[in-house]
């Protein structure tokens, strides 16, 4: 197991991919799945490969990532030495600057990292949602014998398009010599997953050595300007893996967990996928109910119609309202008679009689928290 | 320790021999029910809820499982710094050790425990039944009555009255008359086994009911009536809602059924009463393209490729393809293979029932549960006839054994 | 009890008051009485009176906090339905305009009001040190039909001279009449301490008021312009009180639990005020130890001379060193024949052998954190 | 469940009828001891530390202090997901009830316990003694000999041989011959009372040794025999740190004495090996000016004014002005007032010993330790003689029982 690394995840991007889903937490706390929310794949990953010291890096808007990891305990991470540590910007806002990347957060919290005891890092954004055996970096690392080991997958799809993606270029010993974040021109279909595992030492070089230059981005500046001086390898994690950058890879990889397939391998393949739990009552199905090719959380009570739908927990379907290749979270209230289709409808949305409300599946409608349509 | 107006002593040493193979090697309380709880769920939400954060649970038989269900009471919201939950079980001190002797006894060995939060109210519950209450509004009517003890009392069909400790009342509701299991009643009020009593008396009480070697050490046989052959101000509670005493195979299956209603009676998703229970880990439940699921509970990790009607699934259950699953309690972890059909039946963790097996075979006049134990394997295309209970002790004669096992291993 | 009362604790001020002892954490974080952080003190209070909703709203740099509150377990404040709750400043850094005032902060979390089943409200600062029954607000609240209470000390001394004081004008019956923050015209010798009660309505509709208008400040703002249309009413705290408010009152404050009446009042009076609480073995005293007049946290190992002064948890004193009208916190190490005086050590902080170090009472030298002199 | 590599049982059912009025109402294990601590937190603390998170403590003697001290263990970072503390009492079959025998009996009757994690080896473990040890260490030991089971042992004085069983072993440390309390010992090597097993060997044995009715059914006297006559590989493990077994109240003062020297061989203040306990919620001690402590531990909640020399304040104790406390165990809030003098006691918890009164008379030649019990309370200028034990059983005849009671109120 591998009680000697620490887990680092950093979720303080704050771009707006995600639009409305992230007006209101940042892209760790969106909910995803029907009762997780993204930030829970890195942490059960890294809890069921025995990591017990995981530090996230956070955006100053918090709150709801703070609520749901709360002290750890549902990842089994309280502990009298090690455990969860929740890592704010460090800045006060009479003396903010404007300019914060991820180099200056890792900065900022050196003394978390010096104090710890492990020898290793592993360092991963918040975004990626995947179930995977984590120990199999740290075999790839000392197997090739690496300064530095990077996860990646090989994307067939056309997938991400509209995004920058981390494309790689691998050697036939694995060894990386090439890396860039483009939109379009890529590498090689390998795609990295922003997934890197090294020495803690090493790791704190490249942050002071890019302190000290005014470099601020750790890809960037930290890695690729590095990829001769380090010997930087690739991990393939050849499972199931989505990232999350946009709200169409949001809808279309929610959707995705609707084959029986991608569903059992996201939450059983290599370990549980733990997330907070909460005290809903079973599904309760009445008599009117016409449920198919559906996901539904507990505490939801359906009396009208659910079709390639996803539900969140205590979602209420009213006798005679439809519910089509929809995402609906946490307590949503579709009435009588309305209809929902090709929506992700956040948290506490109420949708009143009769109203109906359309997406495409390429452009899905998202109502945000707790409007009432 | 610190000084609680009111705690509470939960029972929960009771065998439950009329659960048969259920409570084999479990107690009743902590026999699975309604999807995801255990039987002793509805008294601690009930605490919880109540405001009565300081709860002593006595347990005595096959406590293990119930012991580390409870831990500190965390999931029920009553691991507080002063009370919470404390498990009692029976204990050796420098005389000697006991076992609890009857339902006053357990209380009276405990009596230091009690001690230690001076309360000046005791109220004696049970692990066993299933209700909602609030027992801060019995202990208000307690007060209100200034009476000596109260009792909670619910209306009985007249032709259940002699299973019950039935109490005759004036119309203050002073209880006048108490008569255990009585052959002709004279009234229909039937005790719930949900007591309060002022601390000091029942000290007293339990001090003196030790010293009769007569007594069974029973609350209902013979603490009430002693107490009234003493005068004491005994006040009957009514409560008017759902409440059952699943003491045996069909009241357990029957009080599941009676949570299916599109309006039950005993209501689950009531936000300011809720049930706590532990929470299993478990993705959300897949109900797949060709899936049938009505008037039913499902719970999370299910998968349900069949039709489900009428029924509770645990927990984790699979039901493949083009079964049919009606009027069925299937509890944790057990799978069902493709064309099965299960019709009356409760089945427990972790069976697999495979491909193409009947149970509780419909329309022969089987008017029976058919029960199925823990870890019960059903070879494909078994006909398990209805109203038969397996387990791994006569598994060999259905050919359920888990995995290749004969009797012997099985049992060791 | 107060079940029907939430607690806030507004930790935002981001002032330079006590210098040094909060650069690396908020007011609320700093150490006080040798193993007490100063929020503990208003946070015991709340939990002692019943209260089990509390907010604090903090500063984003508040990870100190987020590690000594943890879940609220120590205040017993672990709920399924209520709690402890972080409400961290709401902007996102690209979005900042550089000016937050303490009523944006509450009403960015209008939500987490909202949603909240109690009726009333009491709001407090982070940084007064004191042990009050809760209960006596509450009762004086409903005596005086008052709308708004606010607890005040009569102060005889003349503290906080250098900083400014919110002084009250009352009436014979109690009523606040006028109010002022100034630094050297007191209007009587009532000082407000930073608390208020009043229904959770009124204070939501005060926020949205001050909001309407652009105001910011929600005492000059909220309470000061409505002096006429609310009954607004004082409720004293005739027990002991300090507001740490520099380093001067930090240092003179700490010296004061020297004295066993005040000790005793501070910790005993109403209820006990509880700490997260480490692993520390006892005090360990060794033969050559000469200990007088001091506060000693567990852990501390003492071989030296330790007069009129404060310990923290784990600190060293050596064979043959001095410790003399001084605070040290936590693992402080004091080398053998090293000599301090009149001064505030913080954590971590090492004095090797035979160095000397001296301050004045009425100007204590601060020793900022980890350093080694 | 989930497999565990290794899980241990910790034995703490023990009465320790050797500490007298200190175990009347408390297990040996829940004893207090140096400081804070309570004698099981060592073991506990222990298991934590080298990383065996299942634990299952099998209690039986006035556990009721014990178990809520132990709770789900999250004061010694034991209250893991996947195993973690239980406590074992024992418990009602449908076969009936059965309490702990003996050592072995009780590990016995938990074998379905231990069945659910399927480890590979078992860690037996007393709760009764004071010592830090890595029993990761020794299980690597029990591998790399691969061992059928091995005994922890500690190099003991020749005349306190006949006190232990004692080990007769090879070069190779391969236990040869095994002694139970030996009149003539060949060897100096004690049991400590810590055994690691292959689980699947023990597990057979366990039910050997409980079919056989002559056997006292004792992990040294009956079962260590036992593998030795069947020629299974036995290894000691020699450990060369701090061990004590507190079963006397001279050995209970003497261990904690031990802390008191400037270096002792028991550190407390290791930062790598913690010793976890519940930690009371108290304020920083406070020494007045004209106090003097040396050689002493003294913890939170003190209040000192007088002289404390060569002893062990437990928290919240009072020492009054002009009193003198030496070589003496001071428990949990015992207030003394002024000019007392205490030389080599231990005072009990929640005691008062008013002014002037002299405890544990010095310089009469008296060697024993004076104990005073729990709530003990002596008069004004009492003097209690060297080597006396009060408690409220005998507290009448001197004069301290608690305000103004009886021997009869006391007792009831």
């Amino acid at each position: 197991m591998m009680r000697d690394v620490m887990g680092i995840i950093n979720d303080t991007d704050i771009e707006h991919k995600l639009k409305d889903l992230t007006r209101v937490r940042s892209t760790a706390a969106v909910p995803f799945g029907g009762r997780y929310r993204i930030i829970d794949f890195v942490l059960s990953n890294m809890a069921n490969a025995g990591i017990k010291n995981i530090g996230i890096l956070t955006q100053s808007y918090n709150r709801s990532l703070l609520d749901h990891v709360d002290s750890g305990k549902e990842w089994d991470l309280l502990s009298k030495r090690d455990g969860l540590f929740i890592l704010p910007p460090i800045f006060r806002y009479d003396q903010f600057t404007g300019n914060l990347g991820d180099v200056d957060h890792y900065y900022n919290h050196m003394d978390y990292f010096t104090r710890s005891r492990q020898q290793y890092v592993l360092i991963s954004s918040s975004n990626v949602v995947y179930n995977m055996d984590f120990r199999d970096i740290q075999q790839c690392y000392e197997e090739k014998q690496a300064d530095i080991v990077l996860v990646y997958k090989n994307a067939v799809t056309e997938e991400n398009n509209n995004f920058r993606v981390l494309s790689l270029l691998i050697d036939n010993n694995g060894r990386i010599r090439d890396m860039a974040a483009s939109r379009e021109k890529k590498l090689s279909p390998a795609v990295a997953l922003e997934i890197a595992f090294m020495k803690k030492s090493l790791f704190m070089q490249i942050i002071d050595d890019c302190i000290a230059r005014g470099y601020r981005d750790f890809t960037k500046d930290g890695l690729i300007k590095n990829l001769e001086k380090y010997r930087i390898f690739g991990c393939e994690h050849q499972g199931f893996a989505a990232k999350i950058d946009s709200i169409h890879t949001y809808y279309r990889h929610s959707m995705g967990l609707l084959n029986p397939e991608v569903w059992k391998e996201l939450f059983f393949r290599h370990g549980s996928i733990y997330t907070k739990v909460k005290d809903e009552p079973p599904v309760k199905y009445q008599a009117s109910a016409m449920v198919s090719n559906s996901l539904l959380a507990n505490g939801c009570h359906i009396a009208g119609t659910v079709e390639n739908s996803i539900l969140g927990r205590g979602v209420t379907v009213h006798p005679g309202a439809v519910v089509r290749d929809s995402i609906i979270m946490q307590k949503g209230q579709i009435h009588r008679g309305a209809v929902v289709e090709n929506a992700i409808l956040d948290k506490d949305v109420v949708i009143t009689p009769g109203k109906q409300i359309r997406g495409e599946k390429e452009y899905p409608l998202v109502v945000e928290k707790q409007a009432v349509i | 320790m610190y000084k609680q107006e009111c705690i509470a002593m939960l029972l929960a040493g009771g065998q439950g021999t009329r659960l048969g193979i259920l409570t084999r090697k479990l107690a009743k309380p902590a026999v699975p029910f309604g999807g995801k709880y255990r039987i002793i769920d509805f008294t601690l939400s009930n605490c919880s809820n109540s405001g009565i954060y300081t709860v002593g649970v006595l347990t005595q038989y096959q406590p293990l499982i119930l012991n580390s269900y409870i831990g500190i009471g965390s999931h029920w919201d009553l691991d507080k710094k002063r009370g919470g939950v404390t498990v009692l079980p029976p204990y050796v001190r420098h005389d000697g050790g006991h076992w609890y002797l009857g339902t006053a006894n357990a209380v009276y060995q405990n009596i230091e425990f009690v001690d230690q939060y001076d309360p000046e109210y005791v109220l004696i519950l049970s692990g066993d039944h299933i209700y909602k209450m609030d027992y801060s509004l019995m202990l208000d009517y307690h007060k209100e009555k200034a009476a000596d003890a109260t009792i909670a009392v619910i209306e009985v069909p007249w032709e259940e009255t002699h299973r019950f400790g039935i109490m005759n009342t004036n119309l203050d509701n002073a209880i006048v008359e108490f008569q255990e299991k009585p052959r002709e009643a004279k009234n229909n009020l039937a005790s719930m086994g949900v007591y309060v009593f002022n601390w000091q008396l029942l000290r007293k009480i339990l001090i003196e009911d030790e010293m009769d070697k007569s007594s069974d050490h029973d609350f209902g046989k013979n603490l009430i009536p002693r107490l009234l052959e003493e005068g004491k101000r005994i006040y009957a509670y009514p409560f008017r809602h759902y409440w059952k005493d699943v003491g045996t195979i069909e009241s357990l299956w029957q009080a599941n059924m009676d949570l299916l209603h599109d309006q039950p009676e005993l209501d689950l998703y009531e936000k300011d009463w809720k049930i706590y229970s532990v929470n299993p880990n478990q993705p959300v439940q897949f109900i797949a393209p060709n899936a049938q699921v009505k008037k039913s509970l499902v719970n999370e990790g299910c998968q349900i490729y069949g039709s489900v009607e009428n029924s509770v699934l645990f927990p984790g259950v699979v039901v493949g393809e083009g079964s049919v699953i009606k009027d069925s309690v299937i509890m944790s972890d057990t799978v069902i293979g493709k064309n099965v059909t299960i019709e009356r039946a409760i089945i427990g963790e972790e069976c697999t029932v495979e491909d193409d097996c009947i149970i509780g075979q419909p329309g022969e006049g089987q008017e029976e549960i058919t029960v199925l134990g823990e870890n019960v394997v059903t070879v494909k295309a078994k006909n398990i006839p209805g109203g038969v209970e397996i387990n791994i002790e006569n598994c060999h004669e259905f050919g359920c054994c888990p995995n290749g096992l004969t009797k012997q291993e099985v049992i060791s």
